[in-house]
């Protein structure tokens, strides 16, 4: 019989943690023998991009597409259309509304990783102190959705006080640049929060370059290939990241699934996903797959070279 | 009558300063020299870039090539860094320019020998440029840690109280001033740009003249691929994204001329330094930075009105009386 | 004659010599096997119709096009120019039909680009330059500085910008191609006395001009050209006008007007007042059915400018315009077209022809609806209406939907005036409607214009060309400095009395005026 | 010279119409077309597929339909660089007007007025002022998507009343979508406009020898004018129908669109510098670039690699033919 194709649908080709999630679908299909995976996205992260994607995809008459996408609205149109001629959708990492595809893989809970960024920058800031917001696009889904679950839990963070949210627009020059601003404009600023792996790079830079190291912590969600560095030079105390490997591996067995083994995405339902135990869905469809996972100088370059 | 020139960078100036001092009034931290130093050096890579563009706009052409092949050249450094670590910064420097200055003259010789409008040929070669680099890096990033120290270090080395950054522009319109105002080359580059037709007529290759136009703007986008990749120490497909057209408005609000042979060195400068304090100043007065494009859209709407209305109306006065009063 | 030719003898040795030169452009043969030779301290003078490969010739002798056979030797020695660069070199300087210089530049960099002198370090040596070009500008009587932006000159003083640079090289061999066509009186006079300098410094120098007055008057020899062949040259004390003439177009023309009946109708177009803040002031006349109406003065007088404010270009301060008694506001040439008044510009290439387009689409642009249909185009129509006019005017042309680009000047003017007679207009503004013509062409517009006159047509004809003004009009406007300074009648028309007027010379007392 | 009654004949045409229509550049890039699509068609066994054909068609549609203004105006010698930043601003205007109420009749009437006045705008600092047209509208690029921007940040618009999905999601009829058939008239139109009207002649002639079209008697900034409204108009047309395909609104919405658009138009054989070019030809380029685009997105080529085969083709189409020539007059020399 002929292999049973599943789309792995990315923000944009080339980013590290999607091709880490890359690894995890292979690693899936190789378990599942007779699984081919077409790793595809734009080039740019644009919804217009990713519906041409899409497309291409119908025409191909592909099994299943596992989407990380651009835009949670504009892509409805284009995915209900690939269900409609039979194919099965799903979403992971950045979601699309439910209409739009069958379940949603979240790395994590939301609620867990907007304590967790948080955290991360309180734990070194025992007396309080002043942070800032370094975001992806003002679009970006996850993103305003971990700051929204921030937010509900600031509270708990006596002292600790947001001075600014700013965007890099997942563009390492201008994050680094409105990083910079955020020093200057805050001159007694403690923490940079970038809960997005470009951002919390181009930070850790400019954190660096400004001689700030020590004074201004950059914390986040970062991968650990990219964040060695920052770890080195001390620019960044700690910061957090879901195993892309196993996010990817999750998204091709629960695509598997449910296009193969014709389980039905409801809420309530408990959905088998090989190595990473069973996703349990919500009201929305919605599952979350696991803690986000700290990583700091005592375990960084055991991750390092992994993704 | 027409000393137009200088008043016209006086008034860019005048602007950046004032726009300067009105931040300063709310935040003075501002305009305090480290940060001001701060604000070129950011500003360094536009400036080098705008006085190649320079040159390619007043001999008539246009280069939409240049952020592409400035990404294209960082990445081909960053990932010539990654496989050989040892290379001497110098030797990086010179391959970063060369590579530049081929693309530039491919971008040259399409013009020169085919006569295919610039603006088709750099619009072309802009796309695949970035597709190369696709190509190249398989879209993957070459990372700060990937990089060696000194590949990163160089830019940010600071000499007498400046990043190297800063120096190389410094140098590059200390050269490109030198080289419009006094030699065979830069004079020529307004002939061609102001005149072609009679620039044939004085012995100047037009054709041959817009391709080292292209060369140089190709060079000097090489150049700032291997410094923007040093400096953010990154590189990977989309850096500088659309920054072609941040190029050109920085030579249009300096009242370089979209239709050839006028412009000065000083005022690509200063164009470029404007859209730096703009997009310096934005995040620090809190304007929200959604603003900057608004702002830097009409910067060159009011600068090309403003230029149009100095160089208007200089036909020649027939009248006696009129004379008199003017 | 009033300048002495210097003492000449055949055995003198060319300087320049060209021999069998033979150039080929896309459809013509511009150059058949030409020969001319230049002798140092004479002035040879080449003529030739529209056309004939004057300018072609000169392109070869200054490196900017390259022969596709035959010798040039100076000295004696065969030379081959790949380059401008390589004539300036071997002592040729060329001042060129067109002015080819730089706007956007000073005066001294204009003179100097290419060779100007240089520093130590290889630099441009700005002082030196602007020095050796005030010099330069002074022997020559140039009334402006080395600073100046070329921009701020008038044609006239940047033709003399083009002379300075042509003497800042040291050149054996000096062209001029028809300088004075863009000089006024007082020039041309000090551009003769130029000549007589060069002359005597031992130069050759090789003089282009349509002016026959002009040509015995500087030149020691000729040679003429007639559709890219070599027709024979000479010394000029060796012949008459009317033979150069009759050598130049191969038959002999007559250089009469033609005979009209000089009685008009009635007022057709009367203008009142018409004002501009910086050209002209005070413009008023009124024209009459079937009359050509002169208007003259030296270039620059504002002459096109009011004309084109007339059809709707320049846009008047005040002013009125009146068709037929009725009062009409002319604000845009689309108006002017409407209202029955037409123009032939000055400019075929920029303004007069669309360059691009087919000569039928040339023809039918003002006329498109009449035929069209409810903006709906017609080709049928249109070819209809071109032809018509086309065979009008005898055009020569190989098909109606030819680019009107590759058409001879001639033809070009003929498409420009079929495209206007095709809206069946009321006025025709002919402005300098013979200039840079050749004799032949000359006198067949004359004749043409006379013609409308007679078919009831009323014709206003800018010149500069006192023996046109004089033979073709009924009555002379003549203009200076943006103000009419007289109207003339058929009877007052004299050259003397015209130039006066134009150069604002009366006997009354207002004589210093300027 | 009038005195000669022979008058001589002056044929109409020298070529004939097929000799014309064959050597043109429309002939060369059908031919380009024909074989693309025919190694589409082998090196994919899902090329030749009803729905998938129909669904291919929204790799261009959108942008042809500004295209076809922007051949008009490129034509005319200006250009327009602001279509994609009118997109965004009459999204965002669209947007903004849903979420006060209104509905599809109504966006459809907002798209289309800010794509109008945004065309105004820009005509006015060209014909008005007198301005260049590519600084103004790199200028105005930014300046309208930078509207958006500060009226949305990091917001979006999203629900659109479902009857507004039918322009860009609708079918009229089995595989034959809404867009399809706009496309279609919009191409009719504007053919009929430019080669058939006195309008269209006009467009020739100033894009030849904008000079000499004034003093031929042609309202030449009033044409300007119209054609930068035409343009602002089709790219609110172009915003209605985006919008409605993506049932939302981002400022980033189709950023980079104009210089596809501009591409589109270039390869349909309209010279960049004015004065020629074909509907027919933008056409032919439309389905040219979405069938590369589609075919190599069948076999899974990133989007940058494609651009690579845009950007070659663009010169090439160009190129060849000029190469062509200098080597076959190369002998001759
Ligand atoms: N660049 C060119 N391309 C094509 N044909 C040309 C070119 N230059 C000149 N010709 C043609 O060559 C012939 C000779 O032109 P040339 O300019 O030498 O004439 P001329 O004697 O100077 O005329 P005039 O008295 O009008 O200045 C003409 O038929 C002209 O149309
Ligand atoms: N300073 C100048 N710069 C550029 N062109 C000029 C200048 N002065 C005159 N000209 C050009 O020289 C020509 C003659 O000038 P203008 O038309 O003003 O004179 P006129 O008396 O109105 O007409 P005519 O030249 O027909 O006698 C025109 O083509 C004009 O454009
Ligand atoms: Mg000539
Ligand atoms: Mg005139």
């Amino acid at each position: 019989a002929d292999d049973v194709r599943i789309a792995l649908v990315v923000k944009a080709l080339g980013i590290g943690f999607f091709e880490a999630a890359n690894e995890g679908a292979q690693e899936a299909a190789k378990e599942l023998g007779n699984v081919e995976i077409i790793y595809t996205g734009p080039t740019d992260t644009t919804a217009e991009g990713q519906i041409e994607v899409i497309n291409a995809l119908i025409a191909q008459q592909v099994d299943a597409i596992a989407i990380s996408s651009n835009d949670t609205d504009a892509l409805v149109p284009a995915l209900k259309r690939a269900m409609q001629r039979g194919i099965t959708v799903i979403s992971w990492d950045s979601g699309v509304a439910p209409e739009g595809r069958q379940l949603h893989l979240n790395p994590s809970s939301n609620p867990l990783i907007g304590n967790m960024i948080i955290k991360l920058a309180a734990d070194h800031l025992p007396d309080g102190g002043e942070v800032a917001l370094l975001s992806a696009t003002t679009t970006s889904t996850n993103q305003n959705i971990w700051m929204e679950e921030m937010n509900k839990v600031m509270g708990e963070y006596a002292g600790i006080e947001v001075v600014a949210t700013v965007y890099g627009d997942d563009l390492a020059d201008k994050s680094y640049r409105e990083a910079t601003g955020l020093m200057q404009t805050y001159p007694d600023l403690d923490a940079i929060i970038a809960p997005t792996s470009v951002g919390i790079v181009a930070a850790a830079q400019a954190v660096v370059d400004a001689g700030k190291v020590g004074q201004v912590n950059v914390t986040g969600l970062g991968l650990p290939s990219e964040m060695a560095g920052a770890i080195e030079s001390g620019a960044s105390k700690s910061f957090a990241i879901w195993n892309p490997i196993d996010l990817g591996y999750s998204a091709t067995m629960l695509a598997y699934e449910l296009s193969q083994n014709g389980v039905k995405a409801a809420p309530g339902a408990e959905i088998p996903m090989g190595r990473m135990g069973a996703l349990t869905l919500d009201d929305n469809n919605e599952g979350a797959m696991a803690d986000p996972f700290v990583y700091d100088a005592s375990n960084i370059d055991d991750f390092k070279s992994i993704f | 009558m027409k000393r137009y020139i200088p008043l016209r960078e006086a008034i860019l100036g005048a602007a950046i300063l004032t726009l300067t001092l009105l931040v300063a009034s709310r935040f003075p931290g501002f305009i305090a020299p480290s940060n001001l130093a701060n604000v070129f050096n950011d500003t360094a890579p536009l400036i080098i870039l705008a006085l190649g563009q320079m040159v390619v706009i007043l001999t008539r052409c246009i280069d939409l090539s240049v952020a592409a092949n400035l990404a294209l050249t960082g990445m081909a450094v960053a990932m010539i860094n990654v496989a050989l670590p040892g290379l001497p910064i110098p030797v990086i420097l010179t391959i970063a320019v060369l590579m530049g200055a081929f693309m530039g003259a491919i971008n040259g010789l399409l013009v020169w020998k085919l006569s295919i409008p610039p603006i088709v040929v750099t619009l072309g070669t802009m796309t695949i440029f970035r597709g190369i680099i696709f190509l190249i890096s398989d879209g993957k990033w070459v990372n700060s840690h990937e990089m060696s120290p000194a590949f990163t270090g160089f830019p940010r080395t600071v000499l007498l109280g400046l990043p190297v950054l800063s120096w190389v522009a410094i140098l590059t319109v200390i050269v490109f001033g030198i080289m419009m105002a006094r030699t065979q080359s830069g004079r020529s580059i307004f002939a061609v740009g102001g005149n072609p037709h009679a620039a044939v007529y004085t012995g100047i290759d037009v054709g041959k003249t817009q391709f080292w136009a292209f060369v140089a703007s190709g060079a000097l986008a090489g150049l700032t691929g291997y410094l923007w990749v040093a400096r953010y120490a990154v590189a990977y497909v989309d850096i500088a994204g659309g920054f072609e057209l941040e190029v050109v408005a920085a030579c249009v609000i300096g009242g370089i001329s979209i239709a050839g042979g006028i412009g000065t060195v000083g005022g690509a400068v200063l164009g470029a330094i404007f859209l730096g304090i703009v997009k310096n100043a934005l995040p620090v007065v809190d304007i929200s930075p959604f603003w900057q494009l608004a702002i830097s859209g009409s910067a060159i709407l009011i600068a090309v009105a403003f230029n149009a209305r100095s160089g208007r109306n200089k036909g020649r006065v027939i009248l006696k009386s009129a004379e008199a009063t003017q | 004659m009033m300048t002495q030719p210097a003492p000449i003898t055949q055995d003198v040795t060319p300087v320049v010599s060209m021999d069998m030169i033979t150039k080929s452009f896309p459809g013509v043969k511009a150059l058949d096997q030409v020969k001319l030779d230049l002798y140092p301290g004479q002035v040879t003078a080449l003529v030739g119709e529209n056309g004939a490969g004057k300018s072609t010739t000169v392109k070869i002798l200054t490196g900017i096009y390259r022969t596709d056979g035959g010798t040039i030797r100076i000295d004696g020695n065969p030379v081959t120019f790949a380059s401008p660069n390589d004539a300036a070199t071997a002592g040729i300087t060329a001042i060129h039909q067109e002015t080819v210089l730089f706007d956007e530049l000073s005066v001294a960099e204009n003179i100097y680009i290419g060779h100007a002198p240089r520093t130590r370090f290889g630099l441009i040596d700005t002082a030196q330059m602007h020095r050796d070009a005030a010099d330069l500008l002074t022997e020559i009587g140039a009334p402006f500085s080395s600073h100046t932006q070329l921009d701020d000159l008038g044609i006239a003083n940047k033709h003399l910008v083009a002379i300075a640079r042509a003497l800042s090289v040291d050149a054996r061999v000096v062209i001029m191609d028809e300088p004075t066509a863009a000089l006024s009186h007082k020039e041309i006079e000090e551009l003769y006395e130029l000549v007589d300098t060069l002359k005597a410094q031992g130069k050759a120098i090789l003089f282009i001009s349509h002016k026959f007055d002009e040509i015995f008057r500087i030149a020691d020899r000729y040679t003429v050209f007639r559709d890219g062949g070599f027709v024979g040259d000479g010394l000029i004390a060796d012949i008459s006008e009317n033979d150069l003439v009759k050598m130049m177009v191969g038959r002999s023309v007559e250089q009469i007007f033609p005979d009209r009946k000089h009685d008009v109708g009635e007022e057709v177009l009367k203008v009142v007042g018409y004002d501009h803040p910086t050209e002209f002031s005070d413009i008023g006349f009124s024209l009459k059915r079937g009359e050509i109406l002169g208007i003259y003065g030296l270039v620059g007088a504002g002459r096109s400018e009011f004309m084109q404010a007339l059809f709707g270009i320049t846009k008047p301060s005040k002013g009125v315009c009146q068709m037929d008694g009725v009062i009409k506001i002319i604000r845009s040439p689309a108006q002017a077209v409407e209202n029955g008044i037409v123009y032939v510009p000055e400019d075929r290439g920029k303004q007069g022809a669309v360059i691009g387009l087919p000569i039928f689409q040339n023809i039918t642009l003002p006329s498109l609806s009449r035929t069209s249909k409810r903006g709906f185009l017609r080709l049928a129509e249109e070819f209809k209406l071109a032809r018509e006019y086309a065979e009008r005017l005898d055009l020569r042309a190989a098909s109606l939907d030819q680019d009107i680009g590759n058409l001879s000047g001639g033809n070009q003017q003929k498409v420009v005036i079929a495209k206007w007679l095709a809206t069946q207009p009321k006025v025709i503004i002919l402005d300098e409607p013979t200039k840079g013509i050749d004799i032949g062409s000359k006198a067949a517009v004359h004749e043409f214009m006379a013609e409308l006159a007679a078919q009831g047509l009323s014709v206003i004809m800018v010149s500069s060309e006192i023996p046109e003004i004089i033979g073709m009009s009924d009555r002379v406007i003549v203009m200076r400095d943006g103000l009419i300074a007289a109207e003339l009648s058929r009877g007052e028309l004299s050259p003397e009395t015209l130039v006066r007027y134009a150069a604002g010379i009366t006997q009354s007392t207002e004589g210093a005026a300027s | 010279m009038m005195d000669t009654p022979t008058t001589r004949h002056i044929p109409d045409r020298l070529n004939s119409r097929a000799a014309r229509i064959f050597k043109s550049w429309e002939a060369l890039l059908l031919a380009v077309a024909i074989a693309i699509f025919v190694v589409n068609s082998f090196a994919s066994p899902y090329f030749l597929n009803a729905w998938n054909l129909s669904d291919a068609t929204f790799n261009f549609t959108e942008k042809a339909m500004i295209a076809f203004a922007m051949a008009l105006l490129i034509i005319a010698g200006e250009i327009d660089l602001s279509v994609a930043s009118i997109i965004a601003l009459a999204s965002t205007a669209m947007g903004l007007a849903m979420q006060h109420g209104a509905g599809t009749p109504e966006l459809v009437i907002i798209g289309i007025t800010v794509g109008l006045l945004c065309g105004a705008f820009n005509g006015f600092f060209v014909t008005v002022l007198g301005l260049p047209s590519i600084v103004v509208t790199i200028g105005t690029m930014s300046l309208f998507r930078g509207i958006s921007y500060i009226i949305l940040g990091d917001g979006s618009f999203s629900g659109y009343p479902s009857s507004f999905a039918w322009f860009g999601q609708g079918y009229i009829y089995w595989v034959f979508t809404v867009e399809m058939l706009l496309f279609v008239i919009i191409a009719v139109i504007y053919g009929v406009l430019l080669h058939k009207t006195n309008f269209g002649r006009a467009v020739y002639a100033i894009g030849n020898n904008p000079t000499g079209a004034l003093f031929s008697g042609i309202r030449v900034q009033r044409v300007k004018f119209i054609l930068f409204l035409l343009t602002g108009l089709m790219s609110g047309i172009a915003a209605i129908c985006l919008t409605s395909r993506l049932g939302s609104t981002r400022p980033s919405i189709a950023s980079g669109m104009e210089l596809e658009v501009v591409t589109m138009v270039v390869l349909g054989g309209v010279n960049i510098l004015g004065g020629s070019g074909t509907i027919p030809g933008v056409v032919i380029a439309a389905f040219v670039m979405g069938l590369v685009t589609f075919g190599l997105g069948l076999l899974n080529v990133p989007g940058l690699v494609m651009s690579i085969f845009i950007g070659l083709l663009l010169i090439g189409v160009i190129a060849l033919p000029r190469l062509w020539t200098m080597v076959a007059q190369r002998p001759k020399a």
